[in-house]
């Protein structure tokens, strides 16, 4: 098939006839705008957008067909490949959901570390979503201003779990390796320049007459609105309601920190932005309690079923090497059931739904991805706007395609 | 002097006449305006060779700046190309345009065949066809028809305002 | 055939050189562009093995076959409008720039000229106010 | 540990008895199978009454079980933004559905539904507009059904 | 006949239009080292000392690209377009005068290409024909895209010729000429005599640049380009020298633009203070500097607002034009009349 085919248009024009006043155009998939390969055909009427019908799939990889065909480890490094701004984040929800299911407590440092995991994240998402909006409306500056921070949190991504992107840093009832004090110690100088480095993103833009006009009063959602798209995350609590995961079904113990959730009032651009940025600043104080009490001990459970045993133990004994060759090969039993778990993760409330028959796989596993839901109710707040503003309503949503199309 | 004034006559006549059949004869509306555009601007050029300098390049920024830009925004906004009937030419149209240009071809002879026998316009200042001539004829000469004007381009406005309108 | 009156020969000159510089600038322009223009079609012709394939040179529509031909769609009306008002106030300008020049010339008349173009002026003015009022230069 | 879903479940207990297939619980998580023909009145009550209010449908999605009699579940995940609730509802249909569409309620099983019809080819009666979402328009295959197979070849 | 003065008049418009290209091309270099600098970036500073040969080596880049034309495009006019928009930028530059009448090799040399009366009229008239280049472009391309970034473009750069024209008017009417030489000229000595300081013509100055910025396409009104919408505009479809030429079409009407802005407003080439006993090339090797300089700030200005603003959107766009600049050049020739009828501005 001529993959530049489009069939997709012409059902889209199926359904309302043609008029020569409206110009029809499609943008994306491979648009500068689009953060990704999101296509959206929309209707104009002059500079108005009449109807705007997005087409997804273009990185659909089936990932939830995969994953009944893979042990519960093996499907970690899927994760990676979903949300690939923040994989951290995605590492920390796929076992949380596991966990659940085994019924199985992992240790407090264990914890302590996947709340770093998970903030990190939190942080370098947002930079990336800052810098490519404000590139979106033309301001290029901010854009490098954010990439150059956004690389030194790579930078120490890279040293924590040895990749940049596809860190699958998680296990189940446990991590890859503990964490040492000198990139503890990277890390703080990292988080004590963060806050600093916002309010210099703020400084280029909050009080910038453009980026206000641009911003304030476009693309607005209602609270009520909000929650019946099933929004979720930043652009939720931009609309008013401070639903986090965070706070309301702890996690990773993060009933132990103090930190608030922002939230807006208009639930437009600005607002987005706003909490977004408060947002970054709140992770930092996050991480700033983790890092000040950091509990000792061991990181793993101590279960040579379902938790690989250390690799010098391996190698010198025969009972921790069938271990090892057992979940490696074979993977490890979950009990029958299904459970749904869910996290906040950059983009929202990132939920795994998995039901188990007692296979060494997921008999199902659904993924509930923020930013699919987020993307839904883009149509609701470009048509009848402008269609510059389309590109600032993409932006402020900050879908990440790999997510939404799974 | 009075040399290389020929043959720069020479030159935007022909210019001037080739534009004006393209405007005519070309299928294309598009290419049509733009031949028209064309043509305005070597009139201008024919304006800078009797010394109006002023006039010369208020032809190029009215009309070729501003009037044909109208023009070639209706044909690409509204895609004339497509609009079939624009190309046939009603009855009316096929019996009065020639009759007209025949009219208007036939006072142009008139005129210069009556201006051929008087003497030729004396310029009258150093200042023939600057900004300052025009000027100071223009508000002292003709302030009841530069006051005029005004009101026709309010005229203009609204009734641009009013046919728009319809559509908006 | 034409026939003028020189004034003074110096004045003829300088118009004259004048005219012909305007002739001059706008050939070495072309003359530029064009060579430019020239080189780049030549140039990858000699030295660049690889053929331009078809779909280079679709239309871009983000990857997209286009969905209709481009003609065939119709533009938002106002900027018809926009050019509509702009010939306007262009013609309104092309009255000020002589206005501006001699308004010192009429020494004794300067307050008369002056209320020339006022009268001028806000008779336009009053259709710029009709024009925002009816909303035509809000970019619906 | 938590009961979620437990509020949920004992509304519908008191006042759509009939509509409760059947009911269970794991990992303090509650479900409640529905009677597809109730469905949309029991979420009506769900999301309307102000003692559950269960605002958000956060996901709608199903699992194959493709050797009993009635081989579709469509699982449906509410949450209650006020009682800080989650709902689990299950909906079992033939093949190809139908099960009524849910997008009445909340706008949110618009895409959910639509995805769900594409893995799984399951209806959804009263749907505005369902069609493929993730998949191109003129695939004939339903991924996620358990026939489909991984490897084709 | 005599030769001699179209002989220098060509050697003027060489000299200077290779001037300008070779500008462009440092341009684009400074335009890259200081986004760099803005950016914590270093820029190109890999082809020569500095990088300063980058832009040598974009233009062969340009030259050796291949070319495409789009399929159902319209050839003519596609090739027509940038050829317009190159010239129409290179002709507006001529009226501008970038020092006095000197001595050279014997004669006697007026710095500047075209000494008209209606000078200003002519830049005005060509900054006007630009417009067609950009028409073109969009509707040859015959792409949606292309299409609707040239409407906008060519709507936008006519509503701010308007504040443009409007804003430079005031100043005609405090100079009382059209002719640029002869507004320069009264701008000489002290930089109080300048029309920015002595004409009242502050306002009438910020009005001529900020039209200017959207007469060049320039951020934060580079709307027709805005690549987050309409990816490239009217320019979508066009790639090797054939791009390259409207990228340097509109870097030399920046230079045209702040060229207009010194002349009418800050003194043209006069560096703002008296000169003294300079005679000869000693003052006009000054004057020159001291124009290139202004020139070469109000550059530096272009490329620093580039790399801070983010981009307006259409309708505000268009609305800061029609509601804003429009209306406010009216009240500031409305002012410098009344100042120039009693007599507060002094001819």
């Amino acid at each position: 098939m001529d993959p530049t085919m489009d069939r997709s248009m012409d059902a889209t024009f199926q359904r309302s006839p043609e008029d020569p006043d409206i110009v029809t155009v499609n943008m994306g998939p491979s648009h500068p705008a689009t953060h990704g390969v999101l296509r959206l055909v929309l209707k104009l009427d002059g500079e108005r957008v009449r109807e705007c019908v997005p087409h997804l799939g273009y990185l659909h990889r089936g990932m939830e067909k995969i994953a009944e065909n893979r042990t519960y480890l093996q499907f970690i490094p899927y994760t990676d490949r979903m949300d690939y701004l923040s994989p951290l984040a995605a590492n920390v929800g796929i076992v949380l959901a596991i966990e659940q299911l085994l019924d199985l407590e992992v240790p407090e440092r264990c914890s302590a570390i996947r709340v770093i995991c998970c903030e990190l994240a939190r942080l370098g998402s947002h930079l990336l979503w800052l810098g490519t909006h404000a590139l979106d409306l033309g301001a290029a500056t901010v854009f490098f201003h954010t990439f150059k921070d956004r690389e030194w949190h790579y930078d120490l991504v890279e040293d924590l779990t040895g990749a940049r992107l596809t860190t699958s840093f998680t296990r189940v009832g446990g991590m890859m390796h503990d964490v040492d004090k000198k990139w503890l110690g990277r890390l703080r100088e990292f988080i004590d320049a963060m806050p600093g480095r916002v309010d210099e993103f703020e400084s280029l833009l909050t009080t910038n007459g453009i980026w206000l006009k641009r911003t304030q009063g476009v693309g607005a959602i209602t609270r009520e609105d909000a929650i019946a798209f099933g929004m979720t995350g930043p652009s939720l609590r931009a609309a008013g309601e401070p639903y986090d995961v965070r706070k309301q079904r702890p996690y990773c113990g993060y009933e132990n920190y103090e930190f608030e959730v922002p939230t807006g009032s208009e639930g437009d651009i600005y607002d987005r932005y706003l909490v977004r940025l408060e947002e970054m600043r709140q992770s930092v104080r996050i991480l700033r309690q983790v890092l000040d009490n950091l509990p000792d001990g061991p990181v793993n459970v101590d279960d040579p079923k379902i938790f690989l045993p250390a690799k010098k133990r391996v190698l010198t004994r025969m009972e921790e090497l069938i271990h090892q060759f057992m979940i490696v090969t074979e993977g490890f039993e979950c009990p029958a059931g299904e459970v749904y778990h869910s996290t906040e993760v950059p983009k929202g409330e990132l939920g795994f739904y998995i039901v188990s028959t007692g296979e060494r796989s997921p008999y199902r596993l659904r993924i509930r991805s923020p930013s699919f839901n987020n993307l839904a109710t883009l149509p609701h707040l470009v048509e009848g706007g402008l269609v510059a503003d389309v590109v600032a309503n993409i932006a402020s949503l900050d879908p990440v395609m790999g997510e939404v199309d799974r | 002097m009075g040399g290389l004034e020929t043959v720069g006559f020479i030159i935007l006549t022909t210019l001037a006449l080739a534009s004006a059949v393209v405007v005519v004869f070309h299928r294309s509306p598009v290419i049509s305006a733009l031949a028209l555009a064309f043509n305005l601007v070597s009139i201008a050029g024919f304006y800078l060779l009797l010394n109006a300098q002023f006039l010369a390049l208020l032809q190029v920024i009215v009309y070729a700046g501003a009037i044909m830009v109208l023009i070639l925004f209706v044909i690409m906004l509204l895609s004339i190309a497509n609009e079939p009937g624009l190309h046939r030419s009603g009855f009316l149209q096929t019996i009065l345009a020639p009759l007209i240009a025949l009219g208007c071809a036939v006072a142009m002879g008139l005129a210069v065949y009556r201006g051929a026998d008087g003497p030729a316009y004396v310029v009258s200042s150093t200042d023939f066809g600057t900004v300052r001539d025009v000027g100071t004829e223009l508000f002292s000469t003709f302030f009841y028809a530069f006051e005029a004007i005004s009101l026709l381009l309010v005229v203009a406005m609204v009734g641009a305002v009013l046919l728009a309108k319809r559509r908006l | 055939m034409l026939s003028f009156s020189p004034i003074s020969l110096g004045f003829q000159k300088l118009v004259a050189e004048s005219r012909l510089t305007v002739v001059l600038l706008i050939s070495w322009s072309v003359v530029m562009a064009a060579g430019l223009m020239f080189l780049t079609h030549l140039l990858p012709k000699l030295f660049n093995r690889a053929k331009v394939k078809r779909i280079d040179e679709s239309p871009y529509e983000c990857g997209m076959k286009p969905y209709r031909r481009v003609e065939k769609h119709r533009f938002s009306v106002h900027f018809y409008l926009v050019a509509m008002l702009f010939i306007l106030f262009d013609i309104e300008a092309a009255f000020l720039f002589p206005w501006a020049v001699t308004f010192r010339d009429f020494a004794a008349d300067k307050l008369f000229v002056l209320g020339e173009m006022a009268v001028f002026l806000g008779i336009l003015v009053v259709g710029f106010a009709y024009v925002w009022k009816r909303g035509a230069l809000e970019w619906e | 540990m938590t009961q979620d879903g437990k509020l949920g479940v004992d509304w519908i207990q008191t006042n759509h008895p009939e509509a409760i297939l059947s009911r269970g619980e794991y990992a303090g998580q509650h479900w409640v199978q529905l009677d597809a023909q109730s469905l949309v009145d029991v979420c009506h009550g769900l999301h309307g009454d102000p003692d559950t209010a269960y605002s958000l449908l956060v996901d709608v999605t199903a699992v194959h079980w493709p050797n009993d009699p009635q081989p579709m579940e469509v699982v449906y995940h509410l949450y209650s933004v006020e009682k800080n609730d989650r709902l689990r509802i299950k909906v079992r249909c033939g093949d190809e559905g139908p099960v009524p569409t849910l997008s009445g309620i909340w706008r949110s099983a618009d895409w959910n539904e639509r995805e769900t019809y594409d893995m799984f080819g399951i209806r959804f009666d009263g749907h505005p507009d369902l069609r493929r979402i993730l998949m191109p328009d003129d695939y004939t295959d339903f991924p996620l059904r358990k026939e489909f197979p991984l490897y084709r070849g | 006949m005599d030769i001699q003065p179209l002989v220098i008049s060509l050697a003027k418009i060489i000299i200077i239009s290779q001037v300008l290209m070779g500008g462009v091309a440092f341009m684009t270099w400074v335009e890259r080292r200081v986004s760099a600098i803005i950016q914590f970036r270093l820029g190109p500073n890999r082809v020569g000392p500095f990088g300063l040969f980058q832009p040598i080596a974009d233009g062969i880049k340009f030259l050796m690209k291949d070319e495409t034309l789009p399929a159902g495009s319209h050839r003519p006019l596609f090739l027509l377009a940038p050829v317009i928009a190159f010239v129409t930028a290179l002709c507006a530059f001529a009226v501008v005068p970038f020092g006095p009448i000197v001595e050279l090799f014997g004669y006697t040399v007026n710095l500047v290409i075209l000494d008209l009366d209606g000078g200003m009229l002519f830049a005005l008239a060509a900054t006007s024909l630009g417009v067609y280049g950009i028409v073109c472009a969009g509707w040859a391309s015959r792409s949606k895209y292309a299409l609707m970034g040239g409407l906008r473009s060519s709507a936008q750069m006519v509503s701010y010729e308007l504040a443009l024209g409007l804003a430079a008017v005031s100043v005609f009417l405090v100079n009382g000429t059209l002719r640029p030489t002869e507004i320069v000229a009264a701008q000489a000595g002290w930089f109080w005599n300048w029309n920015v300081f002595a004409g009242f013509q502050l306002l009438g100055f910020l009005l001529f640049m900020i039209a200017g910025y959207a007469e060049t396409n320039r951020l934060p009104f580079d709307l027709p380009e805005a690549e987050s919408e309409l990816v490239a505009g009217y320019h979508t479809e066009y790639s090797s020298m054939k791009f390259s030429m409207f990228f340097m079409a509109e870097y030399i009407a920046m230079m045209t633009m702040s060229a207009l802005a010194v002349t009418l407003y800050l003194g043209g080439f006069h560096p703002g203070f008296p000169t003294g006993d300079l005679a000869g090339w000693p003052l006009w090797g000054l004057q020159i500097a001291a124009f290139t300089g202004k020139v070469g700030f109000f550059m530096f200005l272009f490329v620093w607002v580039r790399w801070t603003l983010p981009r307006f959107r259409y309708d505000q766009l268009m609305d800061l034009g029609w509601k804003r600049l429009f209306p406010l050049a009216l009240a500031n020739l409305a002012m410098t009349a009344l100042l120039v009828a009693f007599d507060v501005i002094k001819g």
